[in-house]
C-alpha cells in the first residue's frame, strides 16, 4: 500500500512524550517512526539495549512506551528478543495466546556494532522472526561520546579527541548493514530522518512484516556527540544523504536496491562542515583529512553502486 | 502494592513498589514533565500552517499532536525546544524564540 | 509408582525436563552439562516435548533468551558449567533482580584457570550473591528430585527468584547409578502450570521489564528481593514436604547423617557427602561418634537451623570444594562460622579446602578429616583453621 | 558394602571401554544389583588411554570416588600394558582379564609383578569373526562377566539380548551376531 503520510501520524503515538531524551535526539525518531510502522492492532515487544534510549524511556516507573518492554543488558537485546519470540511460538502452538506479536529490537552503534554484535549475529542467523533497528549516532553517547567501531574516520570522540598530534579517530566505520547483509536474511536496510519519512517507514514497515529476521540501521544524529545545534538534525541528514556519506539502500532476499541517488552528489564536507567532531578537519594543514574521507565514500558509494546493479 | 505507575513514588516503602520494577501500562513517562527543561519554544501559527504534517514526525519528544491528518497545538508538558520542527517547516508558520517564564 | 532405572546425573535432569515439557530451552554446550541440552535435542527430535528449543551461539545469549522468554511468560530452563556460567554473571544478575524464576541445571566444574573440565563448586560458588536459590545434589537421585521442585519453589509468587539446581561434574553428571524415577503423569501433575500474573505477551495490559532504577528506589527494590530469598526458605521446605507426600523421598535444607550424638562432624555440599556417609559407618562401627551435614541448599543459606544442628558438636570442618582467596577460608566456611557465631557454645571450626579441579577424595581423605577433629578436641582448637587437602607439598602439612 | 564387587577399565578413547563398562552397569543393574559405571575423565581424544569403573552391589553405594583397590581389572587394549600400570592397587585375590591373543602365561611378564589370576581373549579374532568388525568392547563385556562371577552369565546373556534388541530395533540383522560374539567370548575366555 502506498505511503500516506498523513494516515500514519494520525495512529495513536506509541513511544510517547515525557522520556528524558536528550533535545532533538535521533533516538526519538527512531522509536516513533519504528512504532507507526506497526499495523494498528498489531501488539509488539520492545526489547531494548543498555543505551541513551533505554535510561531515558524506561526510568522507573515511567515507561514511554506504550507495548511491552524488556531491557535486559547492554550486550544482548538480540538474544533477549530471541527469547521473548521463542516464547510466543510455544504459545501460540499450544493455543495459550491469539493477538500477533511482533518483535523489535532495539540498540545503538555501542549495543549492535560493539558490545552486541555476538547477540546479534546469532540470533540473526538462527532466524528468529523479529527485526533489530539499530539507531547509529556514532559513538557511545551514553557514556559520554567515546569513540566505537560505527565512528567515522576522523571524528573526534572522548577517546579518540583530535589534539596536536592526532586528527581524531584513526579508522574508517564498520560497514555494519552489508556484514548483516552477509547473514542473508531476508532483510536488510539502510535509512535515516528525511522529509515525509516515507523512506524509513517503508523500510520499518517491510522489516516488520518479513517473515524472519530483519535488520534496519538507522544514522540517527546526536546533536551533543556531533556537536550541532538541535534544530540542524534535517540538515544534517539530508547532508549524509546527497553526500553519500550514508546512502539509502536495502537488501531484500539478497537482492540490493539503491533507494535514492543524488542528482548531483555533494562532496563530503558539506556534511562534515556541519558538525563540531569535524572542526578539526578543517584546520589549515589538515586538508588531507578531507580528501580522504572524500575518497573514501567514494570507494564505498562505487562499490554500492556496482551491488545495486547502477 | 501499587499497582500503577501514578500511585508510586520517592516516598513509597518497598513493600508499595511493584517487584523487580515492573510496570504494568504503557505510556507512563507522560506523567514526566519534561517542558521544564525547555528554553527556546516553538510557537505554531494556524493560519500559516498547510497540514502538511512535514513538522510531526520530526519531532523526539511526540509533541505534535495529529487527529485525523491535521495537527493541533504543541504538547508543551512535553516539547524540550530543540527546534526541529522550525527547520522543517517549509510555510515559516512555526517560529522559535526564547520563552519567558 | 517409581519407575527402578539406572542412567546418569545429566540424563536424570534431562529426564526431568522432559518430563516437565518446558515452554523454552537455550542450549549451549560444556563440558560436562554437555549432555543435558543433547539429550533433550533428541526428545525434541523424537517429538517427546513441544519446547521452543533454541541452540543459542553462547551461554551469554542462552541466559538472556531464558530472560526474554520467562518474562514473556513463559518456563525458560538452560544447562551449563563453568566458564559458561561465568559468562552469564551479568544476566544471572539480571534475571533475579527481574525476579524471573528461570531454571538453571548447573553441572559443577572448576572456573577456569588454568583451564579444568572436572568438578569442584567455584562456578556455582562464584554466582552465590546473584540472587539466585542454589540447590545441591549428592548423586543423580537427588539431582532429579531437587529439578522436579525447582520450578514450584522458584514460581512460588512471594518468592519469583531463579533458580540453579546443582550436581558435580562428572562424578554425578556422568556416572550411570541407579535411580527411582516417577510417572510423567505424577510430575506433571506435581510441577504444574506456570501462569504469571503479569508478562510481556498475551495479558490485557503490557508489561514494562528492567527500568533504569535511581537511588530513591534501587535499594527498595534490593529490600525486597532480600525478602524474596527470605520466602524462598518457607517454599523450599513446603515443596519438600508436598515432595515427600507425592513420591515418598524427603529433602529438607541440609541432611543430617548420624548427627544425634556425634562429637565431631563434617559439613560439605555435594557428591562427597556419600563417600563420607561410607567412611562415617566405617568409623561408627569402630565405635567413633562422627557425622555429616550434607547442604542441599546454599542460598537461602540456612543458618540458624545449620547452627542448631551443629550446636552439640565439639569440633566441626566444613569442607568446601571452591577457593574463595579470601586467605582465611572457603565461602561454606565463612558462612557456617557466622551462622554459629550465635551459638552460646561453639564448636571449633576449621576450613578444610579440597577436590579442586576433581582432585579426587576418598573414604580414606574424610577419615583422616575426623582424625584431625578428634586432635582438635583434644588440644583445644589449636592449630591452622584454613587447610588445604589432598595437594603434594614440600613442607610439613596437616594433611 | 554387602559383596561390592569393584571394576577398573582400561581402554583407549573411542575404542568403547567405556561403553563396555556402561553396559556391565546395564546387565548388572538388570539382574536386580546397585551399580555404578563412570568413566574418568580428561581432555583426551581418540587413542588417548582413558580409565573407566564400576562398583556392583547388592546395596546402594553412595561412595563417589575414584577406585584405588580394584577387584578386577579389565584391559580393552594390550598396547596399555607397555605404558600404564594397570594392575596398580589391583586386589591379589582378585584377576586381570586382557585383550590379546597371547595366553595368560605370555602376558604376566608385563604385569610388574602382579601374582593374581590372569585372563586372555582374543577380542579382535572373535569380534572380527561374529561381527565382521573390530568393536573389542562385546567381547571383553562378557570375559569380565564370566571372570569376575558378579552375573550369572547365562542370565546375562539373555539380558543382553533384551537390550540389543531394544539398541538394535532399527537393524535387527546384527543381533545375531552380537550374541555369537557374547557367547563364543564367554567360552574362549583363557586364564
Amino acid at each position: 500500500m502506498a505511503y500516506n503520510h498523513k494516515v500514519e501520524l494520525s495512529k495513536p503515538e506509541r513511544f510517547v512524550g515525557g522520556h528524558r531524551l536528550c533535545a532533538g535526539c535521533g533516538a526519538g525518531l527512531v522509536c516513533r517512526g519504528m512504532m507507526r510502522a506497526l499495523d494498528e492492532g498489531d501488539k509488539a515487544v520492545i526489547c531494548n539495549a543498555t543505551s541513551c534510549l533505554e535510561v531515558s524511556s524506561f526510568l522507573y516507573p515511567f515507561t514511554a512506551w506504550e507495548d511491552s518492554y524488556i531491557h535486559s543488558a547492554f550486550e544482548n537485546a538480540a538474544a533477549t528478543c530471541g527469547g521473548v519470540e521463542a516464547a510466543y511460538n510455544v504459545m501460540k502452538r499450544r493455543g495459550k495466546i491469539d493477538d500477533t506479536y511482533k518483535f523489535l529490537a532495539i540498540g545503538g552503534d555501542g549495543g549492535t556494532y560493539d558490545i552486541g554484535f555476538q547477540s546479534l549475529s546469532g540470533a540473526m542467523e538462527r532466524g528468529h522472526d523479529m527485526v533489530y533497528f539499530c539507531y547509529d549516532n556514532e559513538a557511545y553517547m551514553n557514556t559520554g561520546i567515546q569513540r566505537s567501531s560505527s565512528t567515522p574516520r576522523f571524528a573526534s570522540a572522548t577517546t579518540t579527541p583530535s589534539g596536536s598530534c592526532s586528527v581524531g579517530k584513526k579508522q574508517n566505520k564498520k560497514d555494519l548493514t552489508e556484514i548483516m547483509a552477509a547473514h542473508n536474511i531476508p532483510y536488510v536496510a539502510q535509512t535515516t530522518f528525511l522529509g515525509n519519512f516515507k523512506d524509513f517507514h517503508e523500510k520499518a514497515h517491510r522489516a516488520i512484516y518479513t517473515e524472519g529476521p530483519a535488520f534496519v540501521n538507522v544514522m540517527s544524529p546526536c546533536p551533543r556527540g556531533w556537536q550541532y545545534p538541535t534544530e540542524m538534525l534535517p540538515e544534517i541528514c539530508k547532508m549524509a544523504v546527497e553526500t553519500c556519506v550514508w546512502p539509502l539502500y536495502e537488501i531484500i532476499d539478497g537482492e540490493w536496491h539503491l533507494n535514492y541517488m543524488p542528482k548531483k552528489k555533494l562532496p563530503v564536507e558539506e556534511f562534515m562542515k556541519l558538525q563540531g567532531r569535524f572542526k578539526h578537519c578543517f584546520k589549515p594543514g589538515n586538508e588531507w583529512t578531507i580528501e580522504a574521507a572524500q575518497q573514501y565514500v567514494d570507494e564505498k558509494w562505487e562499490k554500492l553502486l556496482a551491488r545495486c546493479g547502477k | 502494592m501499587a499497582k500503577c505507575a501514578k500511585d508510586i513514588n520517592e516516598q513509597s516503602p518497598w513493600q508499595e513498589l511493584t517487584p523487580g520494577g515492573e510496570i504494568y501500562e504503557g505510556g507512563t513517562a507522560r506523567m514526566t514533565i519534561t517542558g521544564e527543561w525547555r528554553a527556546n519554544i516553538p510557537v505554531w501559527d494556524p493560519q500559516k500552517c498547510k497540514q502538511c504534517l512535514l513538522c510531526a514526525p520530526f519531532c523526539p519528544d511526540a509533541s505534535i499532536p495529529v487527529t485525523d491528518g491535521r495537527r493541533g497545538e504543541f504538547d508543551f508538558d512535553h516539547c524540550k525546544g530543540c527546534g526541529i520542527c522550525w527547520k522543517v517547516c517549509p510555510f515559516g508558520a512555526i517560529d522559535f524564540v526564547k520563552e519567558e517564564k | 509408582m517409581s519407575i527402578r532405572e539406572r542412567i546418569s546425573g545429566n540424563e536424570a535432569v534431562a529426564y526431568a525436563m522432559r518430563q516437565i515439557n518446558p515452554d523454552v530451552f537455550a542450549a549451549f554446550p560444556i563440558t560436562p552439562s554437555t549432555e543435558i541440552p543433547q539429550y533433550f535435542a533428541q526428545y525434541v527430535a523424537n517429538g517427546q516435548v513441544d519446547t521452543e528449543y533454541v541452540t543459542v551461539e553462547s551461554e551469554h545469549s542462552s541466559m538472556s533468551t531464558c530472560i526474554g522468554a520467562e518474562a514473556a511468560g513463559c518456563r525458560a530452563v538452560t544447562a551449563t558449567s563453568s566458564c559458561g556460567l561465568a559468562f552469564m554473571y551479568e544476566l544471572l544478575y539480571v534475571a533475579s533482580s527481574s525476579r524471573l524464576p528461570i531454571t538453571l541445571a548447573c553441572v559443577n566444574r572448576a572456573l577456569t584457570g588454568p583451564i579444568n573440565i572436572n568438578n569442584d563448586h567455584s562456578d556455582s560458588m562464584g554466582a552465590r550473591d546473584a540472587g539466585w536459590i542454589q540447590l545441591y545434589a549428592e548423586n543423580n537421585q537427588e539431582a532429579y528430585d531437587n529439578y522436579l521442585q525447582a520450578m514450584r519453589i522458584a514460581e512460588t509468587p512471594d518468592v519469583r527468584l531463579p533458580i540453579m539446581v546443582c550436581q558435580d561434574g562428572f562424578i554425578t553428571s556422568h556416572a550411570v547409578e541407579n535411580i527411582e524415577l516417577e510417572e510423567d503423569e505424577a510430575v506433571r501433575k506435581f510441577v504444574g502450570e506456570y501462569n504469571p500474573e503479569h508478562a510481556l505477551i498475551g495479558r490485557e495490559t503490557p508489561l514494562a521489564v528492567g527500568p533504569y532504577d535511581v537511588s530513591p528506589y534501587y535499594m527498595e527494590h534490593k529490600v525486597q528481593q532480600a525478602e524474596a530469598m527470605k520466602n524462598a526458605k518457607k517454599a523450599i521446605l513446603d515443596v519438600a514436604a508436598d515432595f515427600e507426600k507425592t513420591f515418598g523421598r524427603k529433602y529438607g535444607f541440609f541432611e543430617e547423617y548420624r548427627m544425634e550424638d556425634a562429637e565431631v562432624a563434617i559439613v560439605l555440599i555435594g557428591s562427597t557427602a556419600g563417600t563420607a556417609k561410607a567412611c562415617i559407618d566405617q568409623l561408627r562401627a569402630a565405635g567413633r561418634k562422627v557425622g555429616l551435614i550434607k547442604l542441599r541448599v546454599f542460598r537461602p543459606f540456612p543458618g540458624e537451623e545449620l547452627a542448631a544442628a551443629l550446636s552439640h558438636v565439639k569440633a566441626v570442618a566444613v569442607m568446601d570444594k571452591s577457593e574463595g582467596f579470601s586467605a582465611c577460608g572457603g565461602p561454606v566456611y565463612a558462612e557456617t562460622c557466622a551462622a554459629c557465631y550465635a551459638l552460646e557454645e561453639r564448636p571449633v571450626m576449621v576450613n578444610i579446602v579440597y577436590g579442586l579441579g576433581g582432585r579426587d577424595v576418598a573414604t580414606g581423605d574424610i577419615a583422616r578429616v575426623f582424625d584431625h577433629l578428634f586432635l582438635l578436641v583434644n588440644n583445644g582448637g589449636k592449630g591452622p583453621k584454613y587447610i588445604h587437602m589432598g595437594q603434594r607439598s614440600s613442607a610439613p602439612e596437616v594433611f | 558394602m554387602k559383596n561390592m564387587v569393584e571394576i577398573r577399565w582400561h581402554g583407549r578413547g573411542g575404542q568403547g571401554a567405556k561403553t563396555a563398562c556402561l553396559l556391565l552397569a546395564d546387565a548388572a543393574f538388570a539382574s536386580g544389583k546397585y551399580v555404578q559405571g563412570f568413566p574418568e575423565y580428561g581432555p583426551e581424544r581418540m587413542g588417548a588411554p582413558i580409565t573407566a569403573y564400576n562398583r556392583i552391589s547388592d546395596e546402594r553405594c553412595t561412595i563417589h570416588s575414584n577406585i584405588y583397590n580394584p577387584d578386577y581389572v579389565v584391559v580393552v587394549d594390550e598396547t596399555l600394558l607397555q605404558s600404564v600400570d594397570v594392575t596398580h592397587g589391583l586386589n591379589p585375590e582378585g584377576a586381570i582379564v586382557i585383550n590379546t591373543h597371547k595366553s595368560p602365561d605370555e602376558v604376566r611378564p608385563l604385569l610388574r609383578g602382579y601374582e593374581g589370576r590372569v585372563y586372555t581373549l582374543d577380542a579382535r579374532a572373535i569380534s572380527e569373526r561374529t561381527l565382521g568388525k573390530y568393536f573389542p568392547n562385546t567381547p571383553m563385556l562378557a570375559a569380565i562377566v564370566k571372570v569376575s562371577g558378579v552375573l550369572d552369565p547365562w542370565r546375562f546373556v539373555s539380558d543382553m539380548e533384551t537390550s540389543f534388541k531394544h539398541k538394535f530395533a532399527t537393524k535387527p540383522q546384527v543381533i545375531a551376531g552380537n550374541m555369537e560374539c557374547l557367547t563364543q567370548s564367554l567360552k574362549e575366555v583363557r586364564g
